[in-house]
C-alpha cells in the first residue's frame, strides 16, 4: 500500500487530489472499500455528488485552479447509471474537457476519470492509488494553480 | 542636458541602467508590446506605437493593497505597498507621455495613491517623438499635444536616422543619463537643426482634426439627451478595448479574493474597470443608471471632453487613437466627437 | 448570512477513533466560520447521542448540522429524524463520511485526521448554504408490477392482491409457473411440485385483480417510485386464447417439431401447441419463430383445421403502457449451460442430464410418464452417477458461488431413483454436503441409510463413454483413491445462474447486479428485497440461489413491502431536485434534452422543472452553460465551498 | 465573384416592402481599411453596403442585441431583420434557432457565399507590416490581396492565402447553408487548408511547449472580455466567469447576490484567465461556429480560436457533430452515443 505513513521522507510531494464520485456506484464502491478495510492512499478527498453528469467542468478548473494535483471524476459503468443516461452525458463531456486541459498542455495525467460500481471497493482504492502514484512522479500542480 | 547616442550605443547606455528594469517595444504576437529587455537582447525602436500604455507601469491591472485573515477570531491586516526596482521605459511614444501627469492628477488630487506612487516614483519614462504620424488615427495634435511633446517624460529622444538625439527633461532623466554617460556624444550645431527641421515636419503631417476644442465641452452637455448617443453606440460590444489600452483611462474596482472560505483568509485587490462594462454603474438593487451602451459611449466621452476638461483644465486624452483602431466595431471618438460637436 | 452550525464527530466506538483523532477534529472545527458548536461522541446513532443532536439543535439555537460519521447510507435518515426532533429542517442536516471514507481506509492517524477534517470541513461549507426543504408529496398509483411468474412472482401477486392492490403479473413464456412447474417432487417432503403449484396458478388466472400478460416482457420504464409508466410488449398473439378452446385439432397438422422447453428437451413440440396441459393461460399458443412463416402460402394449415376461427397469423405485437407505483422482479434463474461442462460430457452425450432434465424423467407428467429411462435407449439405467457443484464453487473455470440447493436436490434425485429404480446403485460425488434447513438434514441422511446412495467425497475429473456406458473418473479423497464407475446415467447438479434476460432487466429498471450477475440488494443484510432503486423490490432466484421455501418467503416479503409503500396516500419524494433560476435561464433546451425523466419542459420560453418527475440527478445542471439550473442543496456554489474548504 | 449591387438591391427590396425592420450589413468606416458593420433602416442607405474579404464581422451578434433589446422595451418592436451572412455567420443563426434565442421568421439570411477566398486576417496582415496600418485593402483577380500602408504610398500585393484568417483557409462551408437568399457560387475546391489545421499543429508540439505556449498567452490578457462581448454564443444573461454581468431582479435574494460564485477572480493573471478563457472555450464546445471573432477582436492577439477549434475538432471526429448545421439536433453536451470514447476512463 502506498498509504502516506510516518516513515515516508518529510520532504515527499504528497498530491492532493479532488474526486468527485457519484452518489450511487462510486461513492458506494468506496464505501464497499471501507467496509471490506483495503487500505489506500488518503491524498484524494471525496466530494459525493448525485451522478457524474451532474459534474460541471467549472467543478474541474475551479479543483485545479485552487491547487489540487489531480482530479478525479468517478461514476457508474456505462448502462449502469442510476439515472440512467448521466455517465454517457459525463462521458462526451469530460472527454472534452480532458481534450482541453491537454490541448493548453497541463499534464494530461492530472485528470483522471474512473468507472467504479458499488461492488468494485478494490478498484476503487487502485485507482487511488494509481493516481497518487502517478501525480508523485509528475509533482505539484503549479500551472493552473491560483498564483497569490 | 542634450546628448547625441548612436543607434549601435543604444544597448551600452541601456546596459549601464543595470539596476534597473528595463522594457523596451518588441513586435510580437502580431504587435508591438513593452517587453522586459534581458541582457544581451536587441532593442528595436522602429516601433509604431505600443497596444499597451505606460500606465501600465503605475497602474497594473492587479495590485494587492493588503492581506487578511482571521486569527483567533479577530481579523488581522497585512499591508503590502509595492517596493518596486527602478524602472525605465524606452521607446514612449508622446502621446502616451502626456497621459502621465493626467494619471499623477487623478491619483494625487484629493488622496494621495500610495500604490500608485510608489511605482510612479521609481519609474523613468524614455520617449520617442514621432517623425511621422504611425497610424491614420494619430490625433494628438488635436488635442494640444505634439508629436515630440516632452510633457510626461524623463527623457526624449529624436530619431535622426543613425543617432538620436536625446534631451533630459526631467532631474530623473538627466540622471538616468549621467548614468551612461559614457555612451553618449555631444550635440553639434547641425544635430539641433536637423532635430528641428524634423520635429516641423512631423508637426506638418495631417491628423485628424477636432476642430475647436473648447467648444466640445458645451457641446457635449447639450448632447446629454440626444439619441444620437445610442444611435452611435448601436454597434459597440460593451467590452474593455478603448479603456484598458487607453493612456489616461484609470477606473477600477476593488475585490477580495478569499483564499480560504474557512478561515476567511485572503486578499484586497484593485483591478482595472471600465465604463463600458454593464455592471460599471450597477447598483446592489439592480438599478443601473447607465444601462444602455449609448450612455456608456456618452460617459467615456464626456470623462474625457467634458467632466476632466471641468475638473482639471485638460482634456483626458492625449489622441493616442488606440480606441478608434483597436475598436471591433469601428467606433471612432474622433467621428463621435464630429457628430456631437454638429 | 452566516449559518449557525453544529458539528457531532463521532468516535464509532473504536472504528473512527482508532485512526482519526475525533477531537482535534471537532477542536479544530469549532474555529471554522460559522461553526458554532462542535463536540466528538463515542456513539452518536444511540439514544444519548441523538439526544445530543436534539440538545445541541435547541440549546445553540443551530440552523445547520454537521454529523461527521459513517456513510450516509446508514445513518442519514437517523440524524436527519433526530434533527427534526430538534426542530431543525431535516435536510439542513448532512453527513461527512469519515468512516468508510477515511478511518478504515487509512492507518496513519495524522493522515487520516487531516482528511477527515477536510471531509467534514467540505460538509460545513455545504450546510451553510443547505436550503430548508421539506419532502415533495406525491400521489401513489396503487397498482403493482411482477415480473417474472414462477412461484415467486405468482406468490408475491397473490399476496399482492390478498391486500386488495391490482397487480399486473408479466411472464415472458406463453405460461406461468416457471422452473418449479417442471419439478417432479421437492425436498424434504416429496410432495409433488405441480400438486402444490397448480392451485396457486389457478388462483391467478381466476383473481380479478391479477391482469396476466404471458408472453410478454418490459420495454421500458420512466417515473419513480409510486408513479412509474412502464411499456410492455407482448408478443403477437396468434391464438385468442377466448376463442381457442382446447381441441388440439391444430397440433396434429403442424409439420414442424422443435425441442419442448417445459421438457427441457426431451421431448419435442409443435409450432404450435400449449405448453403443457395444465398451462396457465389455458391456451394454444403459436411459436412465431418455429412456425413455417405465418404464411398461409408457405403453410397455415393449423388456421384452416381451427374450427373456432382462433387462429389468425395477421396478429402484430402490441406495446401497452401501465401506471405503476411499486414492481417485484421474480424473474428466477437459468441452470448454468451444459455446453461448459465438456469434461462430463455436457451436452455431449444424451444420457448426460441436467438436474431439470432429471426432474422431468421423474416426473408424472414427463414424457415418460415418470419412468426413469436413459434418453438415448429407454432401458432403465442401472447405475447414475450425480456430481454435484457442477459449475459451482469453481472460481477459475466456472461460477465462483454456491448454488445453494444442489446438495439437497440431488439427495432428493437419487432417492427418488431409489424409488424408481430400487435395484439400481446412485452415486453422489460432493465437495461438502450443505444441508442447513428444517428437515434438510435428516432427509440426506435418510438417503445415505434407507436408500443406499453411495457418497463419494471428492471431484469427478472426467466422463467419456465407453462401450454403451459412461465412464466416470473420479476421486474419493476420503478413502484416498482413484474411483472408476461404469454408469448408465450421469446427472450434474448444475449450477444456478440468473434467467437469460436478467442483464436487460436489471438495464431497464436501473437497478443494479451484483459479480455473479444476480439482482443486487439494496443492502445484504438489511435490505434484503429491495433493489438499489426505490420502489423496486426482488424476489426469488434472480436475487441469488435459493429453494422453494426461501423464494416463497421473499415473495412475501417483497409484496409486504410493496403493500407498506402503495399504503400511503401520498409519497415523500426527496426534495432534492433540479430549480431553475429563471433571469439566467434563456430556454435554450440543453437541459431538456439531457434530462433523462422528460422532468423539464418549456415554460413561456424558461425551462420548468416538474418537481414529481425529477429525481434530482444534476444532469441539467451538469450541461447549463449559464448555471441556469442547480440541484437544491447540491448546487455549483456548494460544490465550488467544498473544493475551496478541501483545498484551503 | 458576388456582385455587390445585388446584395444592395436585396436589401432595399426587403426594406421596401417591409419586409424587414433593419438590414445588418457592412460598410466602410473611418476607422481602419477593413469594414464596418452598419444596420440599415432606409432603403436609400443600401447603396452605402460593401462586401469584400475586410468584412470581417459576424453580424450575428447584432441579431442577438436586437432580440434582448426587445426583451427589455417596453413596447418591443419584433419585426424580422435582415443580415448580411458569410458561410459561419449563417451556423451562428443556426446555432441560435437551435437553441430557441429566436425563431426563423425572425430573421431574413441574406447568405453571401465567400467562393474561393475569405476574409483578411488583421494578424496576418501585421505581421507583413509589422505593426504598421494598412490604409486601403483592395484585390486584384488574381488571388492578390493589394495593401496600402499608412505613411507610404505604393502598394503591396500579397497571395490572399498568405494573410487570409486561419478559419477561411480551413473552412469546409464558405457558402451559408442556412438562408432566404444567397450570393455568390459555392466553390468546392477551394484548396486551401485542411480543416483543423491550425489546431492541429497547435496540438502537435510537446506537452511542455503547449503550456508555455498558453502561459504566456493567458499571461497577456488584458481581461477586457472583448472576445466574450463579441461573441454570438456568449448571449448569457449573466457570464459565469466574466464578472462584468450580473443579473438582479426584482426576485434576486441579498443571499443571492452575496453568494455569487467566483469560479475565477477579476484579477487578470494567468491561473485567473486560464480559467475564464477555459470556460468559454467548454461552455462554446458544439456551440462554436468558427467565426475567429473572438481571436480578431483580442487586442493583444491572443490565439484563442485555437481552443474553440480544439474542441469542434474532437467534436466533429470523435462525435460526428457540427455546430450550426442542423437546427433540429439535441446540442453535442446533452447528447450521447453509445460508442462514444470510453477508453480514456479507467
Amino acid at each position: 500500500m502506498s498509504n502516506p505513513s510516518k516513515v515516508t521522507k518529510a520532504e515527499e510531494f504528497e498530491p492532493r487530489i479532488v474526486a468527485f464520485l457519484c452518489k450511487w456506484c462510486s461513492s458506494a464502491g468506496s464505501d464497499l472499500a471501507g467496509v471490506s478495510r483495503i487500505q489506500y492512499s488518503a491524498n484524494a478527498t471525496p466530494i459525493t455528488i448525485p451522478c457524474s453528469g451532474s459534474v460541471s467542468p467549472m467543478f474541474i478548473l475551479s479543483a485545479f485552479n485552487k491547487g489540487a494535483d489531480g482530479v478525479l471524476i468517478s461514476g457508474c459503468h456505462p448502462g449502469d447509471c442510476h439515472y440512467m443516461e448521466g455517465n454517457y452525458l459525463a462521458r462526451r463531456k469530460l472527454y472534452l474537457v480532458k481534450e482541453l486541459l491537454q490541448f493548453i498542455g497541463l499534464e494530461s495525467e492530472r485528470f483522471r476519470m474512473s468507472w467504479v460500481s458499488a461492488a468494485e471497493g478494490a478498484k476503487f482504492a487502485e485507482v487511488v492509488d494509481e493516481f497518487v502514484e502517478d501525480l508523485r512522479v509528475l509533482g505539484p500542480q503549479n500551472r493552473l494553480k491560483a498564483k497569490r | 542636458m542634450e546628448k547625441i547616442l548612436s543607434q549601435e550605443k543604444l544597448r551600452e547606455w541601456v546596459d549601464m541602467l543595470d539596476d534597473c528594469e528595463v522594457y523596451a517595444p518588441a513586435f510580437a504576437d502580431s504587435v508591438w508590446n513593452h517587453a522586459k529587455i534581458e541582457a544581451g537582447v536587441n532593442i528595436d525602436l522602429s516601433h509604431t506605437n505600443t497596444i499597451g500604455s505606460v500606465k501600465e507601469f503605475v497602474f497594473p491591472q492587479r495590485e494587492v493593497f493588503f492581506r487578511f485573515e482571521k486569527k483567533d477570531g479577530v481579523p488581522v491586516l497585512t499591508p503590502t505597498l509595492p517596493d518596486p526596482k527602478p524602472t525605465v521605459v524606452f521607446g514612449v511614444r508622446p502621446c502616451d507621455g502626456r497621459g502621465m501627469p493626467r494619471n499623477d492628477t487623478v491619483f494625487n488630487k484629493e488622496f494621495e495613491d500610495p500604490y500608485y506612487w510608489a511605482r510612479r516614483d521609481k519609474l523613468t519614462l524614455v520617449g520617442l517623438a514621432c517623425n511621422q504620424p504611425h497610424s491614420p488615427n494619430c490625433f494628438c495634435q488635436s488635442v494640444g499635444g505634439s508629436p515630440h511633446s516632452e510633457d510626461g517624460l524623463d527623457i526624449l529622444m529624436t530619431d535622426l536616422g543613425d543617432r538620436y538625439h536625446v534631451k533630459g527633461v526631467t532631474a530623473k532623466g538627466v540622471e538616468a543619463m549621467e548614468r551612461g554617460r559614457d555612451a553618449f556624444d555631444t550635440v553639434c550645431d547641425g544635430d539641433q537643426t536637423e532635430v528641428e527641421k524634423i520635429h516641423e515636419a512631423s508637426r506638418s503631417h495631417p491628423q485628424r482634426p477636432l476642430g475647436n476644442l473648447d467648444a466640445i465641452p458645451e457641446a457635449i452637455r447639450e448632447s446629454f439627451d440626444s439619441p444620437l448617443w445610442a444611435d452611435m453606440a448601436q454597434h459597440c460590444i460593451g467590452c474593455g478595448i478603448c479603456t484598458f489600452l487607453c493612456p489616461t483611462c484609470h477606473c477600477f474596482d476593488i475585490n477580495d479574493e478569499v483564499t480560504s472560505p474557512t478561515t476567511g483568509e485572503g486578499e484586497r485587490v484593485r483591478t482595472w474597470d471600465n465604463c463600458q462594462f454593464p455592471d460599471f454603474t450597477m447598483h446592489t438593487s439592480g438599478h443601473n443608471p447607465r444601462a444602455d451602451l449609448g450612455s456608456r459611449l456618452r460617459q467615456r466621452v464626456s470623462h474625457k471632453f467634458l467632466y476632466f476638461v471641468e475638473n482639471h483644465k485638460t482634456q483626458q486624452c492625449t489622441g493616442c487613437g488606440r480606441c478608434i483602431t483597436e475598436c471591433p466595431v469601428g467606433i471612432d471618438i474622433v467621428a463621435v466627437l464630429e457628430r456631437v460637436s454638429q | 448570512m452566516t449559518k449557525r452550525t453544529g458539528v457531532f464527530v463521532c468516535h464509532c466506538g473504536k472504528n473512527i477513533a482508532a485512526t482519526v483523532d475525533v477531537k482535534k477534529v471537532a477542536q479544530d472545527l469549532a474555529k471554522d466560520d460559522g461553526v458554532v458548536f462542535s463536540e466528538d461522541y463515542v456513539y452518536m446513532c444511540s439514544d444519548p447521542g441523538q439526544t445530543a443532536v436534539i440538545d445541541a439543535i435547541k440549546d445553540n439555537d443551530l440552523n445547520g448540522m454537521v454529523i461527521s460519521c459513517c456513510s450516509p447510507t446508514l445513518h442519514e435518515k437517523t440524524f436527519r429524524d433526530a434533527s427534526e426532533l430538534g426542530d431543525l429542517y431535516a435536510f439542513q442536516c448532512e453527513i461527512a463520511n469519515i468512516r468508510e471514507q477515511c478511518a478504515w481506509v487509512h492507518n496513519d492517524m495524522e493522515v487520516a485526521t487531516e482528511k477527515a477534517l477536510k471531509i467534514t470541513r467540505a460538509s460545513v461549507r455545504r450546510v451553510q448554504h443547505n436550503q430548508a426543504l421539506e419532502p415533495i408529496g406525491v400521489p401513489v398509483t396503487r397498482r403493482a408490477l411482477v415480473v417474472g411468474a414462477g412461484i415467486a412472482g405468482i406468490q408475491a401477486a397473490l399476496d399482492l392482491t390478498d391486500a386488495g392492490l391490482d397487480v399486473i403479473l408479466v411472464e415472458k413464456q406463453a405460461t406461468i409457473g416457471g422452473n418449479m412447474l417442471k419439478l417432479s417432487e421437492t425436498f424434504p417432503t416429496l410432495d409433488c411440485s405441480q400438486c402444490i403449484l397448480s392451485p396457486k396458478m389457478v388462483s391467478v388466472s381466476k383473481n380479478s385483480k391479477i391482469k396476466l400478460m404471458t408472453e410478454s416482457e418490459v420495454e421500458s420504464i420512466s417515473g419513480f417510485v409510486g408513479n412509474f409508466k412502464v411499456k410492455i410488449k407482448k408478443k403477437a398473439e396468434f391464438v385468442d386464447p377466448e376463442l381457442c378452446k382446447l381441441r388440439d385439432d391444430c397440433t396434429p397438422v403442424c409439420p414442424v417439431a422443435v425441442p419442448n422447453e417445459y421438457d427441457v428437451g426431451l421431448t419435442n413440440r409443435r409450432a404450435i401447441h400449449i405448453p403443457f396441459a395444465q398451462a396457465i393461460p389455458a391456451s394454444f399458443t403459436l411459436d412465431e419463430e418455429a412456425c413455417l412463416g405465418l404464411d398461409p402460402v408457405v403453410c397455415g394449415k393449423c388456421e384452416e383445421v381451427c374450427d373456432v376461427g382462433a387462429i389468425d397469423y395477421d396478429k402484430k405485437p402490441t406495446v401497452t403502457e401501465e401506471d405503476i407505483g411499486a414492481i417485484v422482479v421474480s424473474t428466477g434463474f437459468d441452470l448454468y449451460g451444459m455446453e461448459h461442462m465438456g469434461e462430463f460430457g455436457g451436452g455431449r452425450y444424451p444420457d448426460v442430464l441436467d438436474g431439470l432434465q432429471f426432474e422431468r424423467l421423474c416426473s408424472a407428467s414427463g414424457a415418460t410418464e415418470g419412468d426413469i429411462l436413459r434418453p438415448s435407449d429407454h432401458k432403465v439405467p442401472k447405475e447414475v452417477v450425480f456430481i454435484q457443484c457442477s459449475g459451482s464453487r469453481d472460481p477459475e473455470n466456472h461460477c465462483a458461488y454456491c448454488s445453494k440447493i444442489c446438495c439437497m436436490y440431488t439427495a432428493k434425485h437419487a432417492t427418488l431413483y431409489k424409488h424408481h429404480v430400487p435395484d439400481g446403485q446412485a452415486y453422489i460425488f460432493y465437495i461438502d454436503i450443505r444441508s442447513g434447513g428444517k428437515g434438510y438434514e435428516e432427509f440426506v441422511q435418510r438417503s445415505m441409510e434407507n436408500d443406499g446412495v453411495i457418497y463419494l467425497r471428492g471431484r469427478v475429473s472426467k466422463v467419456y463413454e465407453k462401450d454403451g456406458k459412461l465412464k466416470v473418473m473420479g476421486v474419493d479423497t476420503l478413502a484416498g483413491r482413484n474411483v472408476e464407475i461404469n454408469a448408465d446415467m450421469v446427472v450434474l447438479a448444475q449450477a444456478m445462474e440468473p434467467s437469460k434476460g436478467t442483464a436487460e432487466i436489471a438495464k431497464i429498471l436501473k437497478i443494479g447486479r451484483d459479480k455473479d450477475g444476480f439482482l443486487a440488494e439494496a443492502h445484504p443484510k438489511l435490505k434484503p428485497v429491495e433493489s438499489v432503486t426505490a420502489g423496486i423490490f426482488l424476489a426469488g432466484a434472480a436475487q441469488g440461489p435459493k429453494d422453494i421455501p426461501e423464494t416463497v418467503s421473499q415473495a412475501g416479503a417483497a409484496a409486504s413491502k410493496v403493500i407498506a409503500l402503495l399504503s400511503k396516500d401520498q409519497l415523500a419524494h426527496s426534495p432534492t431536485v433540479a430549480k431553475v433560476r429563471d433571469p439566467y435561464c434563456t430556454g435554450c433546451e440543453m437541459c431538456v434534452d439531457a434530462c433523462p425523466y422528460d422532468a423539464i419542459a418549456l415554460v413561456d420560453g424558461k425551462a420548468h422543472v416538474n418537481e414529481v418527475l425529477c429525481e434530482g440527478c444534476g444532469s441539467c445542471a451538469g450541461v447549463c452553460v449559464r448555471a441556469a439550473i442547480d440541484v437544491k442543496n447540491v448546487t455549483q456554489l456548494q460544490v465550488h465551498e467544498m473544493i475551496s474548504a478541501i483545498m484551503a | 465573384m458576388v456582385n455587390v449591387e445585388e446584395i444592395r438591391d436585396y436589401a432595399a427590396s426587403l426594406l421596401e416592402k417591409e419586409e424587414v425592420k433593419a438590414v445588418l450589413g457592412f460598410r466602410r468606416g473611418s476607422a481602419s481599411a477593413f469594414a464596418e458593420p452598419c444596420t440599415i433602416t432606409d432603403a436609400g442607405e443600401a447603396a452605402s453596403l460593401v462586401w469584400d474579404p475586410t468584412c470581417l464581422n459576424n453580424l450575428a451578434l447584432y441579431l442577438v442585441k436586437d432580440r434582448k433589446q426587445q426583451a427589455a422595451a417596453k413596447t418591443p418592436d419584433n419585426r424580422p431583420v435582415g443580415i448580411v451572412a458569410k458561410g459561419c455567420d449563417s451556423r451562428a443563426v443556426g446555432v441560435l434557432l437551435q437553441e430557441n434565442f429566436f425563431k426563423r421568421e425572425d430573421v431574413v439570411v441574406i447568405g453571401v457565399s465567400c467562393e474561393g477566398t475569405g476574409v483578411v486576417d488583421a494578424n496576418k496582415l501585421s505581421d507583413k507590416l509589422k505593426g504598421r496600418t494598412a490604409s486601403l485593402i483592395t484585390f486584384s483577380g488574381a488571388g492578390d490581396i493589394n495593401v496600402s500602408v499608412y505613411g507610404d504610398e505604393t502598394e503591396t500585393a500579397i497571395p490572399a492565402r498568405e494573410i487570409l484568417a486561419d478559419r477561411c483557409l480551413e473552412c469546409r462551408a464558405a457558402a451559408p447553408a442556412l438562408h432566404d437568399v444567397v450570393f455568390g457560387d459555392t466553390v468546392e475546391a477551394r484548396d486551401f487548408n485542411e480543416p483543423f489545421h491550425a489546431a492541429k499543429e497547435a496540438e502537435s508540439v510537446s506537452e511542455d511547449e503547449r503550456w508555455a505556449t498558453w502561459e504566456h498567452h493567458f499571461d497577456r490578457c488584458l481581461r477586457c472580455f472583448a472576445c466574450r462581448a463579441v461573441c454570438p454564443m456568449c448571449y448569457c444573461p449573466e457570464c459565469v466567469v466574466d464578472s462584468t454581468t450580473f443579473v438582479v431582479t426584482l426576485g434576486t435574494s441579498a443571499e443571492e447576490k452575496a453568494n455569487r460564485i467566483r469560479w475565477c477572480e477579476r484579477s487578470a493573471n494567468t491561473s485567473e484567465s486560464a480559467v475564464y478563457h477555459l470556460t468559454r472555450a467548454i461552455h462554446l464546445a458544439g456551440r462554436c461556429i468558427d467565426c475567429g471573432e473572438c481571436e480578431r477582436v483580442c487586442p493583444v492577439n491572443i490565439p484563442l480560436r485555437l481552443l474553440n477549434t480544439k474542441l469542434e475538432k474532437e467534436a466533429f471526429e470523435m462525435f460526428e457533430y457540427q455546430a450550426g448545421h442542423d437546427i433540429e439536433q439535441a446540442s453535442l453536451l446533452s447528447s450521447f452515443r453509445d460508442e462514444d470514447p470510453n477508453s480514456f476512463i479507467r
